[in-house]
């Protein structure tokens, strides 16, 4: 039953990751990436990270995205649509990323994991899975997460810096 | 019981695709997305392995990534915009200013 | 032995520390500048002299001695002294740098301060680099040379000065970046910078090979061996005349010196099975020089090509390792310091009232300047080497020597003693015999203190070419200890190198 | 000290004089110091005789002169009786050469140089004769080339004169390449190279040879060519005569004394010297025997046609060095250096007769152009006659004597001997020929120059006829010390330097065959002087229809068998080509100037490749970043399998 629903999601998330790559407005590209979004917090769902899952759309879908769509709409790029898609050397980054792709492929072919951790699935259920991860973050993982914080703030200010017109002297 | 191998297999996938459109694409906006779709890929896999192994670690790392990600959007778009308002074209390969 | 004052030290800084004190007199006191160069450069000399008068010449140990720690964590000392092979290029340094100064005197007319200061300068560098007992210092010394010549060079020099400066600098530097590697290596395998300690270093062959490689770079640059010779006639052409002399006199001996010092005895068996490698170079640079000189149109570029030459002989003398080779190839150095510095010196007076380095402006000279064609006619037979004159025993002793070692390349560097007259006889009659050329008609006579140069010079011309075991007797023993050295090492080690030897 | 010591050092004193104070000070009076010095010198040589022959022979050290490890050579002197006869040729020559210049240098502006030049020639050549070991023979052997460089370039405004003085040094060079080499295979062989040792221990090496690329080599024929190549350059045999020809741009005291009377006789000289090394190699002998008969006949025909009277002075030295090596080669070194000394004074005095016949003719050197000064010149005329028949070898006089003694010996000596006597005696004849014509064309006929020079005509001054005269009882009666014994002498020259060259014994040849050469020698002597006569003097017709139907040898004769041209072609111009078109332009510029311009060329091309991968398109960025991680993921997996 889960291989099924975990082939629905994997299929449905390659086709749609081949669409966003290939379709020629790039609005369309932003809302097959939505459908992808949505997919990925299922692949979540379905390895028991339901707060992932949340953030995935909330952060992603909701944020990320939207700002995708804003610069495309304030850009205007009804003529950009006309021209072609690829670059002029698009077969060499084709063969690379195959390559990178079979490389890796093999290389999961031997892979084992050896390590178990203490964050069984049943200790997870127990505590709560936004509860479980909390005490990591807010423990453990303390200063990259207030680093994190950082790092989005800085964007933020750079964003606003960038995007803003010059100041007429 | 679904096995690691093919979460894993997902995420590269995901991220070959995302790097063969990053390589190829012209529009700047869609290259973007693709790093979106790369870092989705290794998203899967920090998930799925931190299931596997039993271990949180990897859910935090993907938060720190989710994270970066919104980062890294906001200031490309920005620099996105601010490039459009010099010179009018979202395709890179017409945008060599920066050429040695 | 003992005289009272540390004299390598007094020696060294001496001069450095009179440089420095010209740079605050003010730039108008010209003459003022000058006197005091001269004071300190005469000063320098007569303060070495004890070098010559109270050296032991029955040991091979090192003598005048001076020894304190400096960077202790790392083992490196200021540790000076001198034996039979290096005490008389000090002597010779001091010599020439009073020279240099007189012969500055009218010829360098910009910068006349800061001209005296870097002269100074590379004097107590040169004496360092000859009396430094620890690898470390050395280099420091070696290195420090380097700059103030590069500014000889690239500032009073010809008009294509800046090219030459340039590259002497880069070659020059090359090679010593090189070198410092193997010291390096040397210190990590050793521990210390002692360079006697380093002596008794027994050093796997391989190792030897490739530490002989580093500092054979750094070496044959400077000595100049062929192929790397060319940075020497530009850096001679176009270097005002002091810094020719110094060139020729003093810097291009470091690198033989260089030989003596650290690689023979350091590296016994690879000098032992790379010497035919070496001595093919010699012989090279010997015809090779000779003939490039045949060729030449400028004055001083002919006489660089001859260093060239006479330098082939030096090393072809070092690599025999044989008694007569190396104290023929020390005695060498000293009569090439003494006769090339001297022509450069001649040239610099001609080149003072005409301005032209061609040839073909010349003519005739003998007629309007006899005094000074007497002189540079004896410089000119010390070069091609009349029996009588310095030049011969030196050249003498090493193609006896090399015929020990190798009989064919002695063959070969005696037809270079052919080439020698025919270039330098050829030279001076261009310049001194035919015809007066209109050119150089009416040319002021000879200054008496260009002729105080030059006197000076002459006389060791012919002290050394009569009666040169003042000279000699001061390398017996180190010598011997250095061949002992030498030939102590194992021949088994040896036969790896086979394949390079094949070709020689 | 012993007195001998001041021989070769009072005209190095009289050099140092005139070097420092003649030209301000002495100027005009220049000729004092010098020639007071080689008087000094004189006077102690013929007291070193005395000595000598009285059996008090010297051989002591003066000071060591270079010492490394083993190797210890001194400055030192060996009296004996060939350095005293030497010494004697040397002073005596150079004393006269010495006031006759005062006479014909007068009013040079180089004149305190020139005495100068003389002091320390004479000087280079007693040390040369007196040295006691081989460098310092090697010492005075370049020394005096030195002198002779100086000397023959001496009006150095001339290019002719400063070409010639170069030629005459560097084509010695060639020789002494062989002799210092010789030199060195001395000492190497016997840790010394003092004399005494040396040719006391040579014949323990007769046997060793050394394998030279293949060749076996006997060891002492080895040393003793070597040493042969020195002499062929400084005594001007074959091939490297060319130089002595040229030398005649110098003063003609020089040519005289330096290129007549002693410094090309040195290579004689150490070949005598040498002889214990010499006679142990028969192949060396033959060797010498041959360069040296036919040097003699070859410049002996190129003398035949020169017009320039120096030039035929110049070959027929040439010529008789070439004697002089016959004799030596032929074992009888007693009967060279008897020529050497008898050839001096007549030679000397040969070119300072042509000196004064210049010096009356402001300097023109044609024989073409004299002729008739008979009539104003007589004591000229007439020292130089009997020069001319002493040097044709008429009974009696001093050429006679000498030149009989080695053709001879060489007779005497069978095998190669037989056949250089008959290049000897085919060159005697043509010497007799060409001495006679020099004396008809300057001396005879009508005058053939211009109205001015014949004005000038006059007999030289005393100064100058003195030395003549002397030079005169030279050529006369120098041979009379070695009348041989046939003719009721008792060849004392032979029996004083019997001590130091052995004698050679000839068994089985008679008495009759000695008369037979001796006759012979006289006979083609009086017949090249009667065909002389004949030609110049009767029927002067005769030499130019000659000269036009044999068209071709004339000609090659007249350029002196092309030998000039040939060196130039083979030698001159292919060293300079090489010098200059192939390793200055080529190698050094071009393959190493290019290698080391080359590479920071190199880095900058590579510099400027590299910018272009630096296009700016973010994708190429992006490839050459995925290749990597390619590469990267590869290496990981790799080294996971292995």
């Amino acid at each position: 039953m889960v291989e099924i629903i975990f082939g629905y999601f994997a299929i449905t998330i390659l086709i749609i990751s081949l669409l966003v790559v290939t379709s020629r407005n790039p609005v369309h590209s932003v809302l097959w990436m939505l459908l992808l979004f949505f997919h990925v917090a299922g692949i979540y769902l379905l390895l028991n990270a339901e707060f992932l899952a949340a953030t995935q759309i909330i952060v992603y879908a909701g944020a990320i995205l939207v700002l995708f769509l804003f610069t495309i709409m304030l850009l205007d790029l009804r003529e950009e649509m006309q021209i072609q898609r690829f670059t002029r050397g698009w077969p060499a980054g084709l063969l690379i990323s195959t390559g990178v792709l079979i490389v890796l492929i093999t290389g999961l072919k031997g892979f084992k994991t050896t390590f178990v951790g203490q964050w069984d699935i049943k200790e997870i259920e127990e505590a709560t899975h936004t509860k479980a991860l909390g005490k990591v973050l807010f423990t453990e993982y303390l200063l990259p997460f207030e680093i994190a914080s950082l790092v989005l703030l800085i964007a933020i200010l750079g964003a606003v810096v960038l995007a803003k017109k010059k100041l007429k002297t | 019981m679904v096995p690691l191998h093919w979460y894993l297999w997902l995420g590269s996938l995901m991220f070959c695709i995302g790097m063969a459109g990053f390589l190829i694409r012209r529009n700047i906006i869609i290259m973007f997305l693709c790093i979106e779709l790369m870092l989705n890929g290794v998203n899967v896999n920090l998930v799925a392995l931190s299931h596997y192994m039993q271990d949180l670690r990897g859910q935090v790392l993907t938060l720190m990534v989710i994270a970066v990600a919104a980062a890294e959007a906001a200031v490309g778009l920005a620099i996105v915009i601010a490039l459009f308002r010099n010179r009018p074209t979202v395709h890179v390969d017409e945008i060599t200013e920066m050429k040695g | 032995m003992d005289v009272g004052y540390p004299v390598l030290s007094v020696v060294i800084f001496l001069p450095i520390i009179g440089g420095i004190l010209l740079a605050f007199i003010g730039r108008h006191l010209e003459s003022f500048i000058k006197w005091g160069a001269l004071l300190v450069s005469i000063l320098t000399f007569i303060l070495s002299l004890p070098l010559f008068t109270n050296f032991d010449k029955t040991t091979h140990l090192m003598q005048f001695v001076e020894r304190k720690d400096w960077i202790p964590q790392f083992g490196i000392q200021y540790y000076v002294g001198v034996d039979g092979i290096s005490v008389l290029f000090i002597l010779l340094s001091a010599l020439i740098t009073i020279l240099c100064v007189l012969i500055s005197w009218n010829s360098i007319k910009e910068k006349v301060k800061e001209f005296y200061i870097s002269l100074l300068l590379i004097e107590g560098a040169m004496i360092g680099v000859f009396a430094s007992l620890d690898f470390f210092l050395f280099y420091i010394f070696w290195e420090a040379m380097l700059i103030p010549m590069y500014l000889i060079i690239g500032v009073w020099g010809g008009p294509r000065r800046v090219y030459a400066a340039i590259k002497f600098f880069l070659y020059t530097l090359i090679g010593s970046v090189l070198m410092l590697v193997a010291i390096v290596y040397l210190y990590l395998k050793a521990d210390t910078f002692n360079i006697l300690e380093l002596h008794t270093l027994a050093l796997p062959y391989k190792t030897q090979i490739w530490l002989f490689w580093a500092l054979l770079a750094a070496f044959a640059v400077k000595v100049p061996m062929w192929p790397v010779h060319t940075w020497l006639p530009d850096a001679h052409t176009e270097a005002p005349t002091a810094g020719s002399v110094i060139l020729a006199a003093i810097l291009i001996k470091m690198g033989a010196y260089g030989f003596l010092r650290f690689m023979l005895p350091m590296l016994p068996e690879a000098t032992k099975s790379m010497a035919p490698f070496l001595i093919g170079l010699s012989v090279i640079a010997i015809i090779y020089g000779g003939i490039v000189c045949l060729a030449q149109n400028d004055l001083k570029r002919l006489i660089a090509y001859s260093s060239v030459s006479h330098m082939g002989f030096v090393t072809l003398g070092i690599f025999a390792l044989n008694p007569q080779g190396i104290e023929g190839g020390i005695l060498q150095m000293i009569n090439h310091g003494i006769v090339t510095g001297a022509l450069f010196l001649c040239v610099g007076i001609i080149y003072d009232r005409t301005h032209s380095r061609q040839i073909s402006d010349y003519g005739g000279l003998a007629s309007i300047m006899p005094v000074y064609a007497g002189f540079f006619m004896l410089f000119t037979l010390a070069s091609i080497g009349l029996p009588g004159l310095n030049g011969f025993i030196g050249e003498f002793l090493i193609i006896l020597g090399a015929f020990k070692a190798k009989k064919l390349t002695a063959v070969l560097a005696a037809t270079g003693i052919i080439i020698g007259a025919g270039y330098m006889l050829w030279l001076y009659q261009r310049i001194f015999f035919n015809e007066v050329n209109e050119k150089i008609r009416g040319l002021e006579p000879m200054q008496f203190k260009e002729a105080l140069t030059l006197i000076l010079l002459a006389i060791f011309v012919i002290w050394i070419g009569i009666y040169p075991n003042t000279f000699l007797s001061f390398m017996h023993v180190s010598v011997a200890h250095l061949l002992d050295k030498v030939h102590q090492a194992t021949p088994e080690t040896m036969v790896t190198i086979n394949s390079i030897r094949g070709g020689f | 000290m012993e007195y001998t010591v001041w021989i070769p050092f009072l005209p190095l004193i009289g050099f140092i004089i005139n070097i420092i104070f003649g030209k301000k000070i002495l100027r005009t009076q220049a000729h004092w110091p010098s020639t007071l010095a080689v008087f000094g010198s004189l006077v102690l040589s013929i007291m070193a005789l005395w000595d000598v022959i009285n059996g008090k022979t010297l051989n002591y050290d003066l000071y060591n002169w270079i010492i490394s490890d083993n190797f210890r050579v001194s400055v030192g002197f060996l009296v004996d009786q060939l350095t005293a006869v030497m010494l004697i040729v040397v002073t005596s020559v150079s004393f006269l050469v010495h006031v006759y210049s005062i006479g014909y240098m007068h009013g040079d502006s180089g004149y305190p140089r020139f005495f100068a030049y003389l002091s320390l020639f004479t000087f280079s050549m007693l040390m040369l004769v007196m040295a006691n070991n081989f460098l310092q023979l090697y010492f005075g052997w370049e020394a005096v080339g030195l002198c002779s460089y100086l000397l023959i370039g001496f009006w150095y405004e001339k290019r002719s004169a400063s070409d010639a003085g170069k030629k005459a040094f560097i084509v010695n060079r060639f020789g002494d390449f062989g002799f210092g080499l010789g030199v060195i295979i001395i000492f190497l062989t016997f840790g010394t190279l003092h004399y005494v040792p040396v040719f006391g221990r040579v014949e323990e090496i007769v046997t060793q040879s050394v394998n030279i690329y293949g060749l076996e080599i006997n060891l002492v024929t080895l040393i003793a060519l070597l040493l042969f190549c020195g002499a062929v350059g400084k005594s001007a045999q074959l091939p490297l005569h060319v130089w002595l020809p040229d030398a005649m741009e110098g003063p003609t005291p020089v040519s005289a004394l330096i290129h007549a009377a002693t410094m090309v006789t040195a290579g004689v000289f150490m070949v005598a010297r040498c002889s214990p090394i010499f006679d142990l190699s028969h192949t060396a002998m033959n060797v010498v025997a041959v360069v040296g008969g036919l040097t003699a006949l070859f410049a002996a025909t190129i003398a035949l046609v020169q017009n320039d009277i120096k030039r035929v002075i110049a070959y027929s030295t040439i010529s008789q060095l070439g004697y002089m090596f016959l004799a030596c080669g032929v074992g009888a070194y007693g009967a060279g250096i008897f020529h050497l000394y008898t050839h001096a004074y007549f030679k000397a005095l040969l070119f300072l007769c042509a000196g004064s016949v210049m010096h009356a003719m402001a300097g023109e050197l044609d024989m073409q152009k004299m002729g008739g000064l008979k009539k104003y010149m007589p004591i000229t005329y007439w020292t130089m006659l009997i020069a001319s028949l002493s040097i044709s070898g008429i009974p009696g006089l001093a050429g006679f004597f000498s030149k009989d003694e080695i053709l001879f010996s060489a007779y005497a000596a069978g095998g190669v001997g037989r056949f250089v006597w008959m290049l000897g005696t085919l060159a005697a004849l043509l010497t007799a020929f060409y001495s006679f014509r020099l004396i008809f064309l300057t001396f005879h006929g009508d005058f053939r120059g211009t109205e001015e020079q014949k004005h000038h005509l006059h007999e030289s001054p005393p100064v100058m006829t003195v030395p003549l005269l002397l030079l005169c009882i030279g050529a006369v009666a120098s041979g009379w010390v070695g009348i041989p014994k046939i003719l009721g002498g008792s060849n004392h020259f032979g029996e004083f330097l019997s001590p130091v060259l052995h004698h050679p014994h000839y068994e089985g040849v008679t008495h009759s065959e000695e008369w037979m050469t001796m006759g012979l020698s006289v006979f083609v002597g009086v017949t090249g002087i009667l065909v002389a006569i004949l030609f110049y003097i009767k029927n002067p017709s005769i030499p130019v229809r000659l000269a036009q139907s044999f068209s071709f040898i004339y000609r090659v004769l007249w350029n002196k068998y092309y030998v000039d041209e040939f060196y130039n072609l083979i030698v001159v111009r292919p060293v300079l080509f090489i010098a200059k078109s192939i390793i200055d332009a080529f190698t050094d510029r071009k393959i190493i100037e290019g290698i080391v311009n080359g590479l920071p060329a190199l880095v900058g091309w590579t510099g400027a490749q590299l910018r272009k991968t630096q296009n700016g398109i973010l994708q190429h960025y992006g490839i050459i970043m995925a290749t990597g991680l390619l590469f990267i993921l590869v290496f990981v997996l790799i080294r996971a399998i292995t």
